[in-house]
């Protein structure tokens, strides 16, 4: 049987096989199987000197500092580093918080915690297109405000915030900001320097990198710079914010994804947004097919629409022989909560339950779209006629 | 999620869904609520002629349903289903959380069923529940 | 030039190759690649099925449950998950807890952290062999003491605490009881269900496996089974207890290293016994060579050891041309701190800062120790003539 | 710690490491702190014939120490080293942090010279710090 069509790539992308090929190396070459803190050897040092060439990599992919680079596991660590990290380093300057009720859950759950432990946050509303209105973020600032979250590109829908124009109301209030760009690079334009964030989130394996490394890039360009407590202490590597054996391999790859990233994103999105716009067409064609996030604000990595009149669950069950997508109701057991990210939006539970989440990659091609507008057309129709709808 | 082999069968195959003219017809839950059921049937003296059905749900919904519909077909008239809920749930290895479901399966069915029964002895032609142009 | 001969395994071991093949298949094929929390398509639950088996591999390699393994990125972040896990969830319980001087800065770092957070933390005193008495921790223990955190194999010294001992203490006093066993796996037995540990870090680089993996026992076995607050959430991965997109080559790597642990580590540790006893030996035979650690409570792996009259930071810039070795004073520069396990052991600081730490593994042979011994012997006898001492 | 090449040639080979008899001798440091520092001066007339070091420290210690020995031989008789500690240490790229030791490797070389220098005029072969046998 023909495995699935792969149109998940804001879940997770395949190891590029450049970047494959040059973890294998690292993970076999016996001069660099060494633990980057033991300056006691070169076997140290060679390892050490990998991940620094990486951390060039990954900065100069997204226009930071390599200092400004800590790794990490992945962007649900330097979310919750950075949130955990501010939270706790600025206690006595103030606890509140301000993020938006779209953002991923690895900011979400740490900011509700903060709750629970005498922080108050504030969750802001976007429109129904998925987007803040920078004076909200205004707006809601208080004197005792030490923390904006917002994400770059949200991950299932792909509209894209304001960063600079957000960044320049936090800077001129003192509180600082955070951004998870796990999903942007690759994507489109991300220039760390210059849109004013203090910390940014980023992952390897959603940009044809390994899983399990990420990085949090923190800011040096502000006087006095950005100060986090760590998640994890330990062993004092990257400057004490981030404790932990580094995994030679893991960085490796990061570096050298965010380096084919930074060199090919530019021609990868604009083939992706016409096979987006092939995709939009042939489902739009269905009839009842809502798109949801504002197109005019998107990534055009992904696609999301509610299919009206039919039921989020049999949908997948009826399309997932031949199309690999994610969906709207996280989960497909009768407790699934559909969608927070598209509840916000202001759709209703059903529309949410019935939505799918395209994600187009680099592996992706037209053929791969008009399997599946078919199979969609012909589930649709079906799961339509079989409920009178 | 997982489905039974007969699941999915019912499921991809929903034979027997639709309306039929002249029938008998029972529904429940609600869509704008994930799950609603209809069933229209046909009788023939004291059996089910045929059987119909439309469902807006999950796919052990949609099998259930159309299994439903489809064994029924020459079986005596009877308010209940062939099967209780809770049997069917086992036979098609639905999880526990959605005996719910197959409550609002079985609510239809009983609808339908009773609709035909209660109009069957008079004059079947103009109970309630009657189905005069599906 | 020949590399240097690599006697610095309990720092980091070479990925076996067994393993990189492992994980390069894992990295490569295209049925391996999703993300194993995407339950919506064949992708995300293949590599769900893979992240089982590891559970399995690893659990069977150490006696566990495949349910009492909570994967992380390393010991780093196990040990900081058990010590401000327990201590966040049990925080209205009692804020007391008991460690040893001896342990890793991984949990020494966050039982700081506790401190200053309003934790009371007694670190507990070895004997001059690194041994603690398990009468100790009864006497330290309080009304309010919530965790005992003390290792299995040290790293520094190679010796093993009785932990089925200390753990019997715990249990009767109702305190839970954490245990560093990331030097353990492939060097000792170590049985995580009989050991009556609640707790247990683990990490896969010290076994053959790769780097940025590793594991957190937490028992199912006592009623109430133990709690424990995230350190990072969002996501909902590991049953609430570790967030974050599971990395599936690491994760395979991680239960094949420790598969391949648990079939030859009697093997590897009887062989590896006879090269320590030469190194011994060796290094004996110079004269003025103190071993540090009690020889009769020690894996085989480790051999650390003080030279007399010899200054630590020229004792390795002369012998790491062709030794990769760890050293007592940690860091090479002027403002070093000499190893503070040895302190702890009643060395003083020059004996501290002279000491090298041998690690033995897999790859030593007996041209290795001769290798070693041979370098020893004469820098230390040059080293000393300089000297005058 | 990455070593200059010139530190590591003198580390490596401590030319001139050991004792003299009938010399001049000044020391500083400690062991137990961390550095010790000797040296042994030969003189002739007004100038150095010959000297020797011993050193207990790091490799940066060792190496200015056994440089001072090599390159002293035939100067003139002087308390101060031929370079400054801190032209020392940019020759050999020492570290800010060690400066400390540096000082340590002066104190012993001016002790040295000063015995030798305080000794010459009267009667050399009888002033303080004068080695009898080494
Ligand atoms: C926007 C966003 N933030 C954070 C994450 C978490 O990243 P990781 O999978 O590297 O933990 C994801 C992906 O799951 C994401 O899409
Ligand atoms: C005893 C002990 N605990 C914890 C760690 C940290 O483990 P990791 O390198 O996986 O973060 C190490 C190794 O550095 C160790 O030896």
């Amino acid at each position: 049987m023909k495995p699935p069509v792969y149109l998940d790539h804001a879940a997770t992308t395949p190891v590029d096989a450049r970047v494959a090929a040059r973890m294998t190396e690292v993970l076999t070459d016996p001069r660099w199987f060494g633990n980057s803190a033991s300056d006691s050897h070169d076997y140290g040092e060679a390892a050490a000197t990998l991940i620094e060439q990486a951390r060039v990599q990954v900065a100069n992919a997204v226009q930071a500092d390599p200092r400004e680079v800590v790794w990490t596991s992945g962007a649900t660590e330097s979310n919750n580093l950075a949130i955990w990290g501010v939270a706790q380093y600025y206690r006595d300057r103030g606890r509140h918080i301000i993020t938006a009720r779209t953002e991923h859950k690895a900011v979400l759950d740490p900011c509700r915690e903060l709750e629970r432990r005498g922080w108050s946050v504030t969750y802001l509303a976007p429109d129904r297109g998925g987007r803040l209105d920078p004076a909200q973020i205004k707006a809601a600032l208080r004197a005792d405000s030490v923390l904006v979250s917002v994400m770059h590109v949200n991950n299932e829908i792909g509209v894209i915030q304001d960063i600079a124009a957000i960044a320049a109301i936090c800077t001129q209030h003192g509180a600082w900001l955070h951004v998870d760009a796990a999903q942007s690079v690759g994507k489109c334009a991300l220039d760390f320097a210059a849109c004013g964030a203090d910390l940014m989130s980023l992952s390897a394996h959603k940009v044809y990198g390994p899983k399990g490394v990420g990085a949090l890039l923190v800011s040096r360009s502000r006087a006095p710079t950005i100060q986090l407590a760590p998640l994890q202490s330990g062993g004092g590597q990257e400057g004490g914010m981030r404790a932990g054996t580094l995994a030679t391999h893991q960085v490796v790859g990061m570096g050298a994804a965010f380096e084919l990233a930074a060199v090919s994103w530019r021609a990868d999105a604009e083939r992706i947004a016409q096979l987006q716009q092939r995709l939009w067409r042939g489902l739009s064609a269905i009839g009842g097919v809502l798109r949801n996030g504002d197109p005019l604000h998107t990534v055009p990595h992904l696609l999301n629409v509610s299919f009206e009149g039919v039921e989020g669950e049999s949908l997948l069950a009826a399309v997932r022989s031949e199309i690999a997508v994610s969906t709207g109701s996280a989960c497909t057991s009768a407790t699934a909560e559909p969608s927070y990210v598209l509840r916000a939006l202001g759709r209703d539970e059903r529309l949410s339950e019935s939505s799918l989440r395209f994600g187009l990659g680099r592996t992706s091609c037209e053929a791969d779209i008009d399997a599946a507008i078919s199979v969609l057309e012909r589930e649709v129709r079906r799961l339509r006629r079989i409920a009178g709808t | 999620m997982k489905y039974s082999e007969l699941t999915r069968r019912y499921f991809e195959s929903a034979t027997r869904a639709g309306t039929l003219p002249d029938a008998f017809r029972g529904a429940a839950g609600q869509r704008e609520q994930g799950t609603w059921v209809q069933f229209d049937v046909q009788i023939n003296a004291a059996a089910i002629a045929d059987a119909r059905f439309l469902a807006f749900g999950c796919p052990h919904t949609l099998a259930v349903a159309a299994w439903l519909a489809e064994t029924s077909v020459g079986t005596p008239l009877r308010r209940d289903m062939a099967e209780s809920a809770a049997a069917l749930r086992e036979r098609f290895a639905v999880p526990v959380e959605k005996l719910g479901r197959l409550l609002i399966v079985e609510d239809a069915w009983r609808a339908a069923l009773s609709a035909a029964i209660d109009s069957a002895a008079p004059d079947p032609m103009s109970g309630e529940g009657r189905v005069k142009d599906a």
